[in-house]
């Protein structure tokens, strides 16, 4: 089971900050594809970060229960 | 760096006056750089913006400025930096961020601060959710 | 450009404070840069500074001042710019300087700042006598 | 009958902050050859400002008794 966080325009469209997912697969491309259709969120709606670090979507990473997941919506600090 | 970044609410100017007295007793230092953001009262489709509310991931953004600060350290020769930004609601005309550069001499202090600006911009984690009064609102986006 | 640019004594935290908010209501600004020089407390042969007494031909100084100022706004496209300078006794830790530049976005805010300020210390006849306490004094000069 | 201004290290010199001078001659290298031999000031000691401009010593100026005339020491602002 993976932990999701929500944060930002992201966080307002899921209605939540952060929910327990029951995933069929544990690579990222496959968790995307669930919560994209969930949320009806399109591709470069958001950034995702594992492990509070943004990550290159281009590479299927392969998450464990203990990853931090994180669904942001663009910065906009300063 | 276990100091505290982000404040709730606006940055006031007291609170900039009271950063710069706590650096006199440091006679090291000889120029500092200090830049402010201020929100804009920008246009949108005939609406104004009042305010900004900002909300920030908060882990991933501390850890973030920690790199940021080091980066900074070692690129520039600074004897202090210190960061604050706002969460919360920040009205039009108020400061919602602050960074606090001090060096030795003046030569590096003006791109130090250019670069933790533009970082903080690009790599931290702050949402701003900007409101038009009664009229809605919507989200900030970081060019 | 009538403005009162010589400050009698130091500049303090506070006179920051109430320049930076006396700019909260233009909401057509979004960036602020400042630059503070403050006294440092360097050696000569062993001898440490305790002030520096400023002193300037104040009719070339006003004159030299607006036309940086002029030029500073002719090359950036700047909101609001304030430039303020000790004259007399400022000691070690203390503010001798004040360059305040506001502009809409930021990029332009830090080469502005350090435009005006090289062009103060290189063009502005100020002088400055480094006292190192009982132990005398040497007069400062630009590089 | 000229008015010649001292400011900084230069009016400690001279201990003057200006003096009217009776010079020989209108030309700043006539006036400036007096005051160096009368305050022992080197070349390069100094700067001067007509009008409220730096000049260029390698041009012989010629003064008029309206001319505001200051000898500068280097400056020190910021």
């Amino acid at each position: 089971m993976l932990t999701i966080h929500y944060f930002g325009e992201i966080a307002e469209k899921t209605g939540l900050t952060s929910e327990k997912l029951h995933s069929q697969g544990q690579h990222i491309s496959t968790v995307l594809a669930e919560l994209q259709k969930k949320y009806a969120l399109e591709n470069g709606e958001f950034q995702v970060a594992v492990n509070h670090e943004l990550i290159d979507l281009s590479q299927d990473l392969e998450l464990t229960e203990t990853d931090e997941i994180a669904l942001l919506s663009a910065f906009a600090g300063g | 760096m276990s100091k505290k970044v982000f404040i709730e609410g606006a940055i006031s100017p007291q609170f900039v006056a009271d950063s710069i007295a706590k650096h006199q007793s440091k006679t090291n230092i000889g120029a500092h750089n200090i830049f402010l953001g201020q929100v804009r009262e920008d246009e949108a489709e005939g609406k104004k913006v009042t305010a900004i509310e900002f909300s920030c991931y908060e882990t991933m953004a501390e850890k973030k400025i920690a790199e940021i600060r080091e980066d900074a350290f070692a690129k520039f020769d600074l004897i202090c930096m210190h960061i604050y930004h706002s969460i919360g609601i920040v009205e039009v005309g108020q400061l919602c961020i602050f960074v606090f550069v001090s060096t030795a001499h003046r030569p590096q202090v003006y791109d130090a601060t250019e670069y933790i600006v533009n970082r903080i911009k690009k790599e931290v984690p702050l949402f701003g959710k900007e409101h038009f009064g009664e009229e809605g609102f919507q989200w900030k986006r970081n060019a």
